[in-house]
């Protein structure tokens, strides 16, 4: 008993560890073939490219812990971007355009929440659908072409681009995230419930979650997420870009399950989402760093994930 | 706290489900509710907190009309519901499990673990649960996690208290504890509303027994007052003589035999043999392992060594395919998630294992199968409009009849039974008990897994008796009494 | 049968501008460049008061293939066409053909069919020129950093042709990587490139989308020094320009090219003669000029 | 009684026939808005623009009846039509070079099936990986460069550009197709098999159906869909395109949902989905027809969908 117990706590810690395990492994072989990546200002500017991604990621991560998807992340990033960067253009207090922003990211993602729960379609078609209208949206907002002029605002270059105790602005702005985010999961009764509702929605319900409400409030979160990345990229170019996004969703969606979270609700960690994230990044920059042609990229960016899946599952 | 439901009517869609039912229980009685299968017991449970609306009816607590949005507005009322089917959480602790929906926090909104941990290890204490608060329900025994969800219910000091079927999945020494617990309530002036198909408890522990059948109240009496007879009469609406019909099959050649077979962790050297004609019942207590032989039989799950023999010949059933194409049928325990597709019409589920057989030149031959699925219907009494309606609005003892007719479709040698009677009402179970009697006629050989002691003794020709993974002994039925068998089953004390 | 057989000799007749209905076809709408090719289109049939309708095959050959059936389908007089690929419209081409609806492709060319004219600036010469302007600013042994555009797109092939043909001896090319004409992509790849090879002295950039990423990677690396030619001439790419950001684009006139290829179907509804190739000027446009 | 059997049958038939309406109404519409919508030669250049999107959508069909998804089918698609090209190019004999180009189609669907029952991987993680790799793969083979000089075949260029009857050779094998895989599901029992296993996977297993084999081949089928559709494009194309059909397991889930197939799987037919097809045709053709300019139709086609679902969803 004792020792069964012991066992099934070091399994547990494996399966926690395994994501990290399969992260340093990689940093190492790629330190190993170019050891320009340990450098500090390479670390630096892999975790600057990380944060976007690992933004999304940790709204996707509430999102799929309820068994659901959410398609329209990167479309999200680039409206939201593109009404801040408009908003900016025509003058309005940047703070402000900001926090407005944000708003609307929370708005759009409702509204994916309430297509879920009020209109009862699936995750997956719902958020299909207004991927394709927020992005006909923003390219009608913008006619196509990127919004720029948005002027010299400090506080808003200073998101994207800006350093503070040399650390790269969306650095920190994802590792606030990160904290915020990991207590609302795991230390409070949102996250609480948003597992159970991911576990037996059913049995949920009668335990008095008010389901349709955690999960309007998880796709709005998740839509909130999107929007602060579609801001710090609109910083970052110094312009919204109608394209910005695409595909976005995949990497965040690769990003949790190579986190160890279940696609099928109920299981998973948002900090192996934080390692997901970086096991994407340090693929993507290791595999420039190394020289490897973009297409080669590819595959072996495929190769990685279904190793990783599947060394996860055989640990089980 | 009293309860009083009167006039109480609804229907889902064309399907009148109560009608015009009056209940009541009142604080410090144990109120048992019967029924056969679909009676409408859950459903009327359902109203009274909320989970379903009602159509008719007026609601009184304590005698003044109330009532809920919803389960947990019921429960914050004071009226707990043990559900029938287990509202657990297998991915999460058992702490995460007690606490769902009514975590503890502190004013920053953090949830108190420490604090939550101290509550739930009291009230364990209380009902003598060993169970380690960290661990994951997945990881827990059926009855484990039953108990879990009492747990659950009493540490909302529930002032109403319902039990729906909460001892289907427990052991013997759990079924005490929960009626010391079930006592200590009735003392505390709680009002309980017992829900079972188990005869023998029914009358150990309630008061009052209302009778339901098809939507409506056949009446409520006395326990005092009342037998086992005249509650089976009042629920099926006819005398029911025997339960337990005679069993005329002659028993022949061994027909199918195990030998040595293991497998790690689970069980140890079993070896038996069934004839042709023959019932051999398997007894033991709840997670002895008996499911576990027979998925392994079954090719469900591996053998790590050991051989099996059909008529004689060595055969390697490696998969339920391949068992299926042997002719030995599986009727598993859990007939919601292995036994059925609840989506498929009856015809579909009864042809799923034979589907191959009924192909002209690989296109299904439906007029065969359609012929095909209405015996079985028929030979099986299985109520429902028609073969094409959906088994998932079947009532459980019909539903088990549809599993029962897809492995009887296979026309196997041999059967093996897991439990085939669970939650089934003692009408269909009769049923149940002579389409076994028709079949060891036909030769077939028959193996039933079963924890209901009465049912073991009165079907079986022959009882083996499984403790901790090993056969612990056998019995024929001449010399099986529920004394030696329970010995047996619990190694020997 | 195939489509695309029997192919009649073009009859021009003549037809007034605010007569004629011109179906256009781009490859994308989600780059600003082709928005301007647009835009000059559109501008110049306002003011003739001409009919047209655009679709936007989002960079998917076979969705242009069904816009083009589209257009064809409600008879417009003439097709201006921005093909996604050469290769891959040449049957659109044909069909168009088959109709008898003159085709004149902007940009990019058709490898077969009959085109009526193509309005398009060299590329591989576009490709040349910015060869030509890294060594003359960075001389002749810089070590280069090429970013692609979308991998199998003409342009991506034609300025990497003209670039590395003339960078063979001319220049060193040190790292190629593909930022598919994006903007957020060339600023990534951009500053993993600087990791790579920190070597690197200048940067030749397939359009001004990646080229403007890129610069915000090298300004936030403080490697200001090192020299930046983006191709397009997009607003933005000038407005950098302009302002000191970026060191030179070999401009193409988007708008004007727009503009020609619907004046090219004004001159044949008018039974003007009609050149073949018209060539939309190029220019190499530098930082302080 | 009686009564109530005859009203179920009718809500059966318009649950059936609910697609159908939606699409009829759309075609209304369409025609009084531009009458040339209902020519017949625009009405069969609607179904050979139709039939690529519908023969992935039909072996999506078989994937999403067991639950599962596939995302690889567009990478799929590209990669055995680079194949396929890359073979006549070099000479071999276009009919064989197709058949060959569909038992790869084959192949890579099986790959997916393998490591969906084998690896027990998700199929969405396991589809997105090898979309990431197919197209990797493709982008290798191609050198990025489409693969011309495919030469003269005139069977090569019927497939693709041909007429039978008047007829476009895509629409009769994507009739073709429908036919066989319509008896396949409805008429066989492997069809059968599919909806028990979306239906109820441990059930069927225990009843004796092969889960593995069956959804392998159902990968398989999948795979080789796409790369019928992948020789057609290719053919109509006159060259095989690095980057077709990207984006294009979007459409063809669409066009299962909308057909009123659930993502859940177990539910669903396959005639729904070529009406889905059409659906998503028609309003492609006619958004096009009505002159919509491509940002609209992007909104409109995403607010289409979700009206057609949440009716669907309505009526049961
Ligand atoms: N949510 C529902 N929708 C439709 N029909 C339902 C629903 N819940 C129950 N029913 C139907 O109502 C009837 C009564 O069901 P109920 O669960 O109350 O029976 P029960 O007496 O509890 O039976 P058992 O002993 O099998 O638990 C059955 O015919 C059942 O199929
Ligand atoms: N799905 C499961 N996950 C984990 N443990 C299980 C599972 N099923 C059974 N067990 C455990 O395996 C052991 C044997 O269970 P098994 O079901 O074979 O017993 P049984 O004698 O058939 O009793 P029951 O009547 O409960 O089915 C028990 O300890 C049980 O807790
Ligand atoms: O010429 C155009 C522009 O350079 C654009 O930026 C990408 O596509 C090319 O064809
Ligand atoms: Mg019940
Ligand atoms: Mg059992």
């Amino acid at each position: 008993m004792e020792n069964s117990m012991k066992k099934n706590q070091l399994k547990e810690l494996l399966g926690k560890l395994g994501p990290v395990l399969a992260l340093l492994v990689l940093m190492v072989i790629v330190t190993i073939l170019n050891p320009n990546f340990i450098a500090p200002i390479n670390l630096l500017n892999l975790l600057r490219q990380v944060s976007v991604n690992a933004l999304i990621a940790f709204g996707m991560t509430f999102v799929i812990l309820t068994g659901g998807i959410d398609l329209s992340v990167g479309s999200t990033l680039a409206l939201s971007g593109a009404l801040v960067a408009g908003m900016i253009a025509s003058g309005l207090d940047p703070i402000l355009a900001m926090i407005i922003g944000v708003v609307i990211g929370g708005v759009l993602g409702a509204v994916n929440g309430l297509l879920i729960t009020k209109g009862k379609m699936a995750p997956f078609i719902a958020t299909l659908a207004t991927m394709t209208i927020y992005r006909g949206a923003t390219l009608v907002y913008t006619d196509g072409n990127p919004i720029t002029g948005i002027g010299d605002s400090f506080i808003f270059k200073f998101v994207g681009r800006g350093y503070l105790f040399n650390i790269p602005v969306p650095v920190i702005l994802m590792v606030m995230a990160f904290v915020l985010l990991y207590v609302l999961l795991h230390k409070m009764t949102f996250g609480r419930k948003t597992y159970a509702i991911g576990g037996n929605e059913k049995a949920s319900y009668i335990a008095g979650i008010k389901i349709d409400k955690v999960k309007t409030l998880i796709y709005a979160l998740s839509g909130m997420m999107a929007s602060v990345a579609g801001i710090i990229i609109t910083s970052r170019l110094n312009s919204a870009q109608p394209t910005a996004g695409q595909a976005y969703e995949m990497d965040a969606i690769a990003a949790v399950v190579l986190g160890g979270t279940s696609l099928s609700g109920g299981k998973g960690r948002i900090f192996g989402t934080l390692i997901g994230a970086l096991i994407i990044g340090t693929l993507n920059n290791g595999l420039n760093l190394l020289g490897v042609s973009s297409f080669y990229q590819q595959i072996v960016k495929g190769i990685v994930i279904i190793i990783a899946v599947l060394l996860d599952r055989k640990k089980k | 706290m009293n309860i009083l439901l009167q006039g109480i009517s609804k229907a889902f869609g064309e399907n009148k489900v109560l009608v015009n039912v009056d209940f009541d229980c009142v604080g410090g009685e144990v109120h048992a509710l019967m029924g056969e299968n679909g009676a409408g017991k859950s459903t009327l449970m359902n109203i009274l907190t909320g989970l379903h609306k009602k159509d008719q009816g007026t609601i009184f607590i304590d005698g003044k009309e109330r009532y809920f949005s919803n389960p947990k507005e019921a429960e914050e009322y004071g009226i707990s519901f043990i559900h029938q089917e287990m509202n657990t959480w297998s991915e999460m602790t058992v702490l995460e499990n007690l606490f769902i929906g009514k975590e503890l926090k502190n004013k920053f909104g953090i949830i108190q673990n420490k604090k939550m941990e101290a509550l739930a290890k009291s009230i364990f204490e209380e009902l003598t649960i060993e169970l380690d608060l960290s661990a994951n329900v997945s990881d827990l025994s059926v009855g484990q996690q039953q108990m879990i969800e009492i747990a659950k219910a009493l540490m909302t000091d529930a002032k109403v208290l319902i039990m729906d079927e909460p001892t289907a999945a427990l052991t013997e020494r759990e079924i005490l504890a929960l009626f010391k617990i079930i006592e200590l309530l009735k003392q505390k002036n709680v009002a309980i509303v017992y829900i079972s198909h188990r005869m023998e408890e029914i009358f150990q522990i309630s008061d009052r027994i209302t009778v339901m059948r098809d939507g409506l109240t056949v009446g409520t009496m006395k326990v005092a007052e009342t037998d086992v007879d005249d509650v089976v009469r009042k629920m099926v609406g006819r005398e029911l003589s025997d339960y337990y019909p005679k069993k005329t099959a002659r028993i022949g050649e061994v027909r199918f035999e195990v030998k040595n077979i293991s497998s790690k962790g689970k069980f140890n050297q079993v070896s038996f043999a069934v004839r042709s004609g023959e019932i051999v019942g398997f007894s033991g207590l709840m997670g002895a392992g008996r499911t576990e032989i027979m998925r392994a039989i079954f090719g469900i799950d591996p053998i790590d060594s050991g051989k099996i023999y059909i008529e004689k010949k060595e055969v390697v059933l490696k998969n339920p395919s391949t068992a299926i194409l042997n002719g030995v049928g599986f009727l598993t325990e859990d007939r919601k998630s292995e036994g059925l597709i609840l989506d498929f019409s009856i015809e579909d589920n009864i042809s799923l294992p034979s589907i191959d057989g009924f192909t002209v030149k690989g296109i299904i031959d439906e007029k065969a199968e359609d012929e095909f699925a209405e015996l079985l219907m028929k030979r099986l009494t299985v109520k429902a409009q028609n073969k094409d309606i959906s088994v998932g609005s079947l009532s459980g003892g019909n539903q088990q009849k549809v599993v029962l007719a897809k492995w009887i479709g296979i026309g196997p040698k041999i059967l093996i039974l897991d439990e085939p009677t669970r939650g089934v009402d003692v009408g269909a179970k009769r049923e149940i008990y002579q389409l076994m009697n028709e079949l060891a006629e036909r030769g077939v050989a028959i193996v039933m897994v079963s924890s209901d002691l009465p049912e073991i003794l009165g079907v079986s020709d022959r009882i083996i008796v499984i403790h901790e993974g090993k056969i612990a002994g056998e019995y024929p039925k001449s010399e099986a009494t529920q004394e030696n068998i329970m010995k047996l089953a619990t190694g020997g004390y | 049968t195939l489509e695309g057989e029997n192919v009649k000799e073009l009859k021009p007749e003549k037809k007034a501008e605010n007569q004629l209905v011109v179906g256009v076809s781009l490859s994308t709408l989600n780059n600003p460049f082709f928005v301007s090719v647009k835009e000059g289109i559109s501008d110049l049939a306002k003011e003739h008061d001409t009919t047209v309708k655009i679709v936007d095959a989002q960079d998917d050959s076979v969705k242009q293939s069904n816009d083009i059936t589209d257009l064809i389908q409600q008879n417009v007089d003439v097709l201006l066409i921005n093909p996604v690929d050469s290769f891959a419209i040449a049957p659109a081409v044909e069909s168009a053909n088959q109709a008898n609806i003159p085709v004149i492709a902007i940009d990019r060319s058709s490898e077969s069919g009959k085109l009526l004219s193509l309005v398009a600036s060299n590329n591989s010469e576009g490709g040349k020129m910015a060869g030509e302007y890294l060594e003359r600013v960075s001389g002749k042994k810089a070590l280069v950093g090429e970013l692609q555009g979308v991998p199998g797109a003409s342009a991506t092939r034609e300025r990497g042709k003209g670039f590395e043909d003339y960078a063979k001896e001319h220049l060193t090319v040190v790292a190629k990587q593909t930022a598919n004409f994006d903007r957020a992509k060339g600023l990534t790849v951009m500053e993993n490139m600087l990791q790579s090879n920190p070597e690197v002295t200048a940067i030749f950039a397939q359009n001004d989308e990646m080229a403007l990423g890129a610069i915000e990677a090298i300004e936030a690396a403080g490697k200001k020094e090192i020299k930046v030619i983006g191709f397009d001439g997009t607003e933005d790419g000038l407005k950098a320009i302009k302002s000191g950001k970026l060191d030179a684009t070999v401009a193409q006139k988007p708008t004007e090219m727009g503009r020609l290829a619907l004046q090219t179907a004004y001159d044949f509804f008018n039974l003007k003669d009609v050149q073949a190739k018209v060539d939309s000027p190029l220019e190499l446009i530098e930082k302080n000029k």
